[in-house]
């Protein structure tokens, strides 16, 4: 059969077809035997649901993990999450340390999050502690915003409730199950505007975890301008960043798209607050990265021909901590401004680089080790292989000399606090 | 300095041409001859003018000689015979560089201890003007001004002012002082003219302690309704 | 006349030490000197002396060495002079009078959009409409007004034309072809310097010397300047010694240290008394209407507002803009360049000397991208008052002269001979080119250098440019930069054939990585 | 505001208002109130200190020494025994000499009999030392005695020279000594116990003008002296004692006419005494 | 108490606790500024000076900071060089922040209130002129000098006043409180000539000074008088406020 890549594509986007064309690929429709199928998740899952028994070749490589949600969806994600802690805690892991109030020192970088209605009875528990907190209200399943609201009264909960009863559309199946999260209400302001970060996640296996981070993520500004104030709370543009939603703010700029790049967030930061709390800033935020993904590792079906481009959506504090939000797997493709459009090609080019060297017929058996100048602007993040099973010991330790360091404001061991530099940097 | 600066007379640059004056070629020289028309010789104090793209400046002062004897009377036995020309500056560069305009339009102060000697009993100083560029069009001195020294006017000042508008004969001032006096409902003047000079020297106090700074304002009391700008 | 007399200098001490007697400086200092003198250690014998060491130990010393230093910079201008107070602004009497018709011509238009749009320069705003203004002071960008009538008064290209039709009467045309380019635009004789002269000049940039901007990028893997160099920063620090802190920034700044070392340099420390003068300030703001604040307002939103580098700060540079026009402490720096402030009178008082006003309070007229000159220092501050003490100070030492004309060699006419001669004479085959397709290199210089390049370099680049600014306080480093822009990207332009295509090559600068720029430019 | 204060140094200033020995005595003060309560506020202290000396109620119960330091102390505390014992007066009770001295114990410890017998001689003309006086008469005498203590004494000096120098040998010019030779007051022997007035007063005077304590004024002494020819010494004391115008010199007390008089003192004193704000209004010293 | 102690000036004396209490509570230097500011000011009554001085000095919460500084301002005549350090204390007592938030400067609010006490002594209608001069919005800051020019015109003013008020009684021969408006005209017209006539340079100083000698006065009364004198006559107030009126002319107006 001859040398040329036949690939599938689900998504008709421009920034797909123009790389693979690119690379003098030929496309080939979804049941014809593929190469590279960039497909949307619900192909993934059917391709491997077990009703089709579908087998894939060697030579196949698809852009999603079949089970995938065990990250993406919220509910999912937090139990994944909760449970990673706990085990870590079983086996006296120094990582899974408790502080004071019993908060995790390492791994607290989600909001206090609960299923809904499942746990409804210890979120109301957790919200009578602090009755005058701003929680929101998010569907499982939907991303890019759909059908958030913020609450900060337990009556609005009831009302929505019983409405959704009506709507019957309360069934927990899972699907239309909501999570209900702190609302995070002290976020990092630049310019005096709320943002969130856009970063991208390429892991191209999970068993051993290999997993690059995205030099050139964005931040996404609110047009309005933040406020803390409850009265707002009606007013979705404040709160929630996601493009797809500001887009209908009448204040949307389609020159810059409301997306500043990381570089500048750095540059400004360093500029105001300092480097090193920036460099710590940083670090944490591929530390939480990476035990996100070595939370699901374990129940990620981890199959040899999948590779997978997450979506991390991160909140900054103004303590600059970050908070991991949600993780996409379909990161939208729709490019809202030129360089927005550069950047998106970008991002698939230098991923089918790593999944695809060469551009050349896959073979799922190679060891997904890319050369370095292969790797494009992703930077390896971690790679389970050469951080070792000491590496998690040494890790840890750091982890404490990280914890003591940064409430002794000694920066310099908050470089500790990062996995050895086998993974990134 | 102050004082006014001494009457002269000043004549308009004067290209020095070679061969037939009405050549194009300019040498790029020029004097200007300044003339004081007393007879008597003035001494100077400093030099002022403004540059109008001359490069170098040389002075040449026409003065007469210290055995000069004064009862020798003035005029036309004054001319050449006893009169010296002594060089007072010689080619100081007024622009850095005679092609550019750095300083070409600069005001110049020319103190007598900068001059090779010093300008006294002077009748009449020569500036020889040079500007080797070729890029300018004309060039030479604006305002040019001279100044005494010293300016003696002000003794003369002070005392017609001390007694400035006082009738000339003490008696009259006598009789004027005892009509006041005698006048019963005018109050011994002393006393008032003690008390309003004290009046006076509060108010000049006053003046010298108000401050130039500034608090910031832009409006005239309290008012910044602007129409239009004016264009003077 | 060269080598000040003690005159002159004694006129400097004298105005010096007027302006120190102003500041809240000389009373802290009295006070700090009377509280030593109270010290048991003091007896009456010794007690000058003891008093002086006794304020160079507690930094008073220090403080103010600081505070001349700046005084003399601002001082040196206006030394003593027989010259009438125009000269002494602006020596050459045709610039002289260029400014003043191109001032004319910008009260002109001024003028006719008011009668057009019929609003008034100024007004006092009705109560209702101060609370609202001050109730959302802190999202000015959001409120959306109509601005599509006003037009910003005058754009680089405006301003350009003008500088180009600059002749001196007196020259001599046919000879100066043999002494000066007849190739640039700009045809007047002003001293430009060569490239050995920038060489000695800016001696601190040679390629031996290590730079921040090249030495520290993160591509580099053990960042041993970078640390070095931020060492050594801290120590600048306190040490609070003004040229000290000059002479760092010659070598570029750390990002993290670059707003304590700019405003070390600039004097800038924003007290409490700033923090009340920039209530001040705005609550003038508040109280009247300008028509310069929809020209500003109009300018955030044609530049930084569409910016993807700025647009975050947009909010920001409204609040400072406004009350950088409002502040009457900016008309000092009128008094030694050829430019004049716009003057009007109090409506119904026309022609009452006493009610005589400047417009704006500032006397600056903003025009087609001056919110970039803020916009860039949002990076370094993000605290309004510090940010626009900053600014002010950037303004008044260096923006100021790069829309003004004047003979002064930092004045643009200058920076524009300056990047002509250099291209002249280092690129002419380049020059050449560009001016036979109808590509006047300045055509496309010019509105970088009146920006001073800011929104054209990427951010960070910027802020190393201006590190080298501050250091060596001179603006020409822009002139040799535009200069290196063209020499770099000099193939691509050697193709182009229209004016269109060499502006296209030299659209997007946000790549260029200054420093090894420079040095290529000066030391190649 | 007399720019006189300004012309003098700073010592000679502070010595002018004794300030120093307040100071002095303040501190020494607030030392000993620490023994009883160590959480003193100083500041407070002294403010207190000095503003019941201004009041002129800071000598109650405090040292002989202390009561003597200062004119101003002195009137203080003449006031307070005018105070406090008015009634006396009022009761016309009449004691002598001991019983004075118990009374004035009551307010100063210890306070010393050799004063209030001085002041008894005033009161007796030197003699019948052990006679009753009433109130009003020994108040004055006392306060004559007390306040120009120093000066009594000089003069007494000055009056025993003349005596000997008249009575015996020829040189009549007399040279006071205003340098206090320790011991007993001369004592006046019998004879004619008196002296020329004119050559008296002039001594006196001279004395006045170099004198560093405080003396009455001379010409209220000019009166007195220049009535008679002659003058016995303690014929002068009672007369100054009697006279109005030392009272008012004093200027503590108020006119014998209302020496026993009920209204409250404080009332009509401190608006008498109320030192006067330094006025804005007042000339530039110029 | 009855027992003699040495005066405290025997330092050395002391016990060794004394001497430390002195040193921690500060007493010393307590001590030592009041001296020095008896010094600098000389007042009149030193007592109550120091009783007054040592009360602010321990400063008990809610003392009112324009009360404060009129105090120190009202501590010596602005003739006196020590009226300097003064109105700098004064600057620095109301400069002091109101609050652990609120920020340290004086701003208009407090000055205007410094200066309409100051200005009290004198009747409302005469100080408001001046004031309408020198008064500041709330929220503008006062630089020192500003604080400066502004203080010293108002105490000279009440001088000026206070001589002024002098000058007619001296002119109220026949105490009949009112004073022939011939005469008040002349002094008023001199006094105007001399203020007006005054620039920087020293002679034009020396010419206002000799408008005022007794001998061109006498003149002027006697030309004033050999004309036609028809008996107006001008009250006190008049009199006081047209003076303080050329007074307040030479104010400059604030920028």
């Amino acid at each position: 059969m001859a040398g040329k890549v036949k690939y599938a594509c689900d998504i008709e986007k421009s920034v797909l077809i123009n790389n693979f064309e690119k690379r003098g690929w030929v496309s080939a429709s979804a049941d014809e035997d593929w190469n590279f199928y960039w497909s949307s998740v619900q192909t993934t899952r059917n391709i491997f649901s077990i009703e089709n028994g579908y087998r894939l070749q060697d030579d196949q490589v698809i852009n999603h993990f079949p089970n995938h949600y065990e990250l993406t969806r919220k509910d999912l994600m937090v139990k994944n999450l909760k449970r990673y802690r706990k085990d870590l805690e079983k086996e006296g892991n120094p990582v899974s340390e408790r502080d004071e109030e019993g908060r995790y020192k390492y791994l607290d970088f989600i909001p206090v999050t609960f299923l809904l209605p499942a746990d409804y009875n210890l979120f109301v528990e957790e919200f009578r502690k602090n009755p005058n907190s701003t929680w929101i209200m998010k569907p499982t399943g939907k991303a890019r915003g759909i059908g958030i609201f913020l609450i900060n009264k337990l009556s609005q909960l009831k009302k929505w409730s019983r409405d959704s009863k009506t709507n019957s559309f309360a069934a927990p199946s899972g699907k239309d199950a909501y999570v209900i999260s702190r609302y995070i209400d002290n976020p990092l302001l630049i310019g005096g505007k709320k943002f969130d970060l856009r970063l991208y996640v390429l892991v191209t296996s999970y068993r051993p975890l290999k997993c690059y981070m995205y030099r050139l993520g964005f931040c996404r500004f609110c047009t309005v301008k933040y406020t803390s104030s409850t009265s707002e709370l009606d007013n979705m543009f404040i709160h929630l960043t996601n493009v797809s939603i500001q887009k209908h703010g009448d204040e949307y700029n389609n020159v810059h798209g409301g997306k500043w790049t990381i570089k500048n967030m750095r540059l400004f930061l360093e500029g105001t607050r300092g480097k090193e709390v920036t460099d710590k800033l940083f670090d944490d935020i591929n530390w939480l990265t990476v035990h996100s993904l070595k939370a699901v590792s374990g129940v990620m079906a981890n199959d040899r021909h999948c590779f997978e481009c997450y979506g991390y959506d991160i909140i900054i504090d103004n303590n600059l901590k970050p908070w991991l939000i949600e993780v996409n797997a379909s990161p939208s493709l729709t490019s809202t401004t030129a360089a927005d459009r550069i950047m998106k090609y970008n991002l698939i080019n230098d991923s089918l680089n790593i999944v695809m060297p060469n551009g050349e017929l896959p073979d799922v058996r190679w060891n997904k080790v890319p050369p370095k100048e292969a790797l494009g602007n992703y930077d390896l993040l971690y790679d389970e292989d050469l951080a070792q099973a000491d590496i998690l010991e040494r890790d840890t330790k750091s982890r404490l000399g990280l914890s003591v360091g940064s409430r002794g404001r000694d920066t310099k061991s908050s470089f500790t606090g990062r996995p050895p530099p086998t993974t990134w940097k | 300095m102050t004082g006014k600066p001494l009457v002269c007379s000043i004549r308009n640059p004067h290209p020095i041409t070679i061969g037939d004056p009405r050549a194009e070629f300019s040498s790029g020289c020029a004097v200007v001859d300044v003339t004081f028309p007393s007879t008597k010789s003035v001494d100077i104090g400093e030099i002022t003018f403004k540059n109008n793209y001359t490069a170098l400046l040389s002075i040449k002062l026409k003065v007469r000689e210290e055995n000069e004897k004064e009862e020798e009377e003035p005029a036309e036995s004054d001319g050449e015979t006893t009169l010296t020309w002594v060089t007072g500056l010689k080619n100081v560069q007024l622009m850095p560089d005679p092609h550019c305009e750095d300083r070409a339009q600069s005001y110049y102060r020319i103190k007598r201890e900068q001059l090779l000697t010093p300008p006294d009993n002077v009748l009449s100083v020569r500036l020889v003007l040079q500007q080797p560029s070729p890029v300018w069009l004309s060039f030479g001195l604006d305002d040019i001004k001279f100044y005494s020294p010293k300016d003696e006017t002000s003794e003369l000042m002070l005392s017609e002012l001390v007694n400035g508008d006082m009738p000339a004969d003490d008696e009259a001032m006598n009789d004027i002082r005892k009509r006041v006096k005698e006048n019963k409902d005018i109050p011994p003047v002393e006393e008032i003219s003690t008390s309003l000079q004290q009046m006076w020297a509060l108010s000049e106090t006053a003046r010298i302690n108000q401050t130039e700074a500034s608090l910031g304002r832009f409006d005239v009391d309290g008012s910044y309704d602007i129409n239009l700008l004016s264009y003077t | 006349m060269d080598g000040a007399t003690d005159m002159e200098l004694s006129h400097l001490v004298d105005m010096v030490t007027r302006n120190l007697k102003a500041t809240p400086l000389y009373t802290d200092m009295r006070q700090a000197a009377a509280a030593q003198a109270q010290k048991d250690s003091f007896h009456l014998g010794d007690l000058k002396q003891s008093l002086l060491s006794a304020l160079e130990e507690s930094g008073w010393e220090r403080k103010l060495r600081n505070a001349v230093y700046r005084e003399m910079l601002i001082c040196a201008q206006r030394e003593l002079s027989i010259a009438p107070p125009e000269d002494q602004k602006e020596p050459l009497t045709y610039m002289r009078k260029a400014q003043g018709a191109w001032e004319k011509r910008i009260l002109k238009s001024l003028n006719s959009m008011c009668t057009e749009l019929s609003v008034p320069l100024a007004r006092k705003r009705p109560p209702q409409e101060q609370k609202e203004l001050l109730s959302r002071w802190t999202e000015l960008g959001t409120e959306e007004p109509d601005l599509s009538h006003f037009r910003p008064v005058y754009a680089p290209k405006d301003f350009l034309e003008v500088l180009v039709n600059l002749r001196n009467p007196n020259s001599n045309w046919t000879e100066q072809a043999s002494h000066f380019n007849l190739w640039g635009l700009v045809q007047l004789p002003l001293r430009t310097k060569t490239r050995k002269q920038l060489q000695t000049d800016f001696s601190e940039l040679s390629i031996s010397e290590p730079q921040a901007g090249v030495d520290d990028s993160p591509e580099i893997p053990v960042d041993v300047f970078a640390s070095e160099r931020t060492k050594l920063g801290r120590r600048v620090l306190e040490a609070e010694h003004s040229p000290l802190a000059q002479q760092y920034a010659k070598k570029g700044c750390p990002t993290g240290l670059r707003g304590a070392i700019w405003a070390q340099i600039l004097g800038v420390k924003v007290d409490s008394v700033d923090q009340l003068y920039y209530q001040q300030l705005k609550s003038y703001v508040i109280h009247h209407d300008l028509l310069i604040d929809s020209l500003i307002y109009k300018d955030v939103k044609l530049t930084a507002a569409n910016d993807d580098y700025y647009f975050v700060f947009e909010d920001l540079l409204h609040q400072i803009l406004l009350i950088f026009s409002r502040d009457t402490s900016v008309l000092k720096c009128f008094a030694h360049t050829s430019a004049t402030p716009a003057k009007s009178y109090i409506r119904g008082k026309l022609g009452m000397e006493e009610f005589q006003v400047t417009y704006p309070p500032s006397g600056v007229i903003p025009f087609h991208g001056f919110t970039m000159y803020a916009a860039s220092l949002c990076f370094v501050y993000d605290e309004p008052a510090r940010l626009y003490f900053v600014f002010r100070e950037m303004y008044t030492r260096y923006f100021f002269h790069l829309h003004h004309m004047s003979s002064h060699p930092q004045g643009i006419v200058s920076l524009c001979a300056l990047f002509e001669s250099l291209l002249q004479t280092h690129e002419p085959e380049l020059f050449y080119h560009l001016k036979g397709v109808g590509a006047q290199p300045l055509k496309i210089a010019f509105k970088w250098l009146m920006r001073a390049f800011a929104g054209f370099l990427g951010s960070d680049q910027l802020l190393l440019l201006w590190d080298r600014v501050l250091g060596f306080n001179s603006l020409e480093i822009l002139s040799v930069l535009a200069f290196a822009i063209f020499s770099f990207r000099r193939t691509n332009l050697l193709e182009v054939s229209s004016y269109a295509a060499a502006e296209a090559v030299l659209s997007d600068l946000t790549t260029l990585k200054l420093v090894p720029l420079l040095q290529l430019a000066l030391f190649s | 505001m007399s720019g006189a204060q300004f012309s003098m140094s700073g010592e000679e200033y502070l010595a002018r208002h004794h300030v120093i020995t307040y100071l002095e005595d303040a501190v020494s003060q607030l030392l000993e109130h620490k023994e009883e309560n160590p959480r003193v506020n100083p500041a407070k202290f002294l403010s207190d200190y000095f503003t019941s000396v201004h009041r002129g109620n800071h000598t109650l119960f405090r040292e002989y020494e202390y009561i003597k330091a200062t004119p101003h102390n002195r009137t203080a505390f003449i006031r307070i025994f005018w105070k406090c014992f008015r009634q006396v007066g009022k009761s016309g009770d009449l004691l002598n000499a001991k019983e004075y001295q118990s009374l004035l114990c009551l307010l100063c410890p210890d306070f010393p009999l050799e004063l209030v017998q001085k002041t008894a001689r005033i009161v007796l003309m030197d003699d019948a030392m052990d006679c009753l006086m009433s109130f009003t008469d020994f108040l004055f005498a006392f306060q004559l005695q007390f306040y120009y203590d120093e000066f009594l004494y000089t003069a007494s000096e000055i009056y025993t020279n003349i005596m000997s120098a008249t009575r015996g040998s020829r040189d009549a010019v007399v040279v006071p000594s205003v340098s206090r030779t320790k011991g007993k007051p001369p004592q006046l022997s019998d004879g004619p116990d008196s002296v020329e007035s004119t050559q008296f007063f002039e001594a006196v005077k001279m004395l006045c003008e170099t004198f560093q304590f405080s003396h009455p004024p001379v010409d209220i002494l000019r009166g007195i002296l220049m009535s008679a020819p002659r003058v016995s010494f303690y014929g002068f004391l009672m007369a100054l004692a009697k006279h109005e115008g030392i009272n008012s010199a004093v200027g503590i007390l108020p006119p014998k006419a209302q020496i026993l008089d009920d209204t409250d003192p404080d009332i009509q004193i401190s608006s008498a005494r109320t030192p006067r704000p330094v006025s804005a209004a007042s000339k530039p010293a110029s | 108490m009855a027992e003699k102690r040495k005066p405290a000036s025997a330092d050395e004396k002391m016990p060794e606790s004394n001497r430390d209490f002195l040193e921690k509570s500060a007493v010393r230097s307590l001590l030592r500024g009041a001296i020095s500011k008896l010094i600098e000011n000389r007042p009149e009554d030193p007592i109550a000076f120091l009783a007054e001085y040592f009360d602010s000095a321990d400063n008990k919460p809610g003392s009112n900071k324009v009360a404060k500084a009129h105090q120190e301002l009202l501590l010596t005549h602005h003739s006196r060089p020590a009226f300097e350090s003064n109105m700098m204390l004064a600057y620095q007592i109301l400069s002091a922040p109101k609050n652990a938030k609120s920020k340290a400067g004086l701003k208009g609010d407090l000055f205007t209130e410094l200066l309409t006490k100051i200005l009290r002594e004198v009747p409302g209608e005469v100080s408001e002129v001046l004031l309408k001069k020198l008064l500041c919005y709330e929220n503008e800051v006062i630089p020192y000098d500003i604080f400066h020019s502004g203080v010293m015109t108002c105490f000279i003013f009440l001088d000026f006043y206070a001589e002024a008020d002098g000058l007619f009684t001296v002119l109220d021969t026949s105490r009949k409180k009112e004073v022939d408006k011939e005469l008040c005209d002349v002094v008023l017209n001199q006094l105007n000539a001399a203020m007006t006539a005054t620039k920087d340079d020293p002679k034009s100083i020396l010419e206002g000074a000799s408008k005022l000698r007794p001998d061109a006065l006498a003149i002027a009364l006697d030309n004033a008088f050999d004309s036609v004198v028809y008996d107006e006559s001008m009250a006190r107030d008049e009199f006081v406020m047209t003076a303080v009126i050329m007074f307040i002319a030479k104010v400059k107006p604030l920028r």
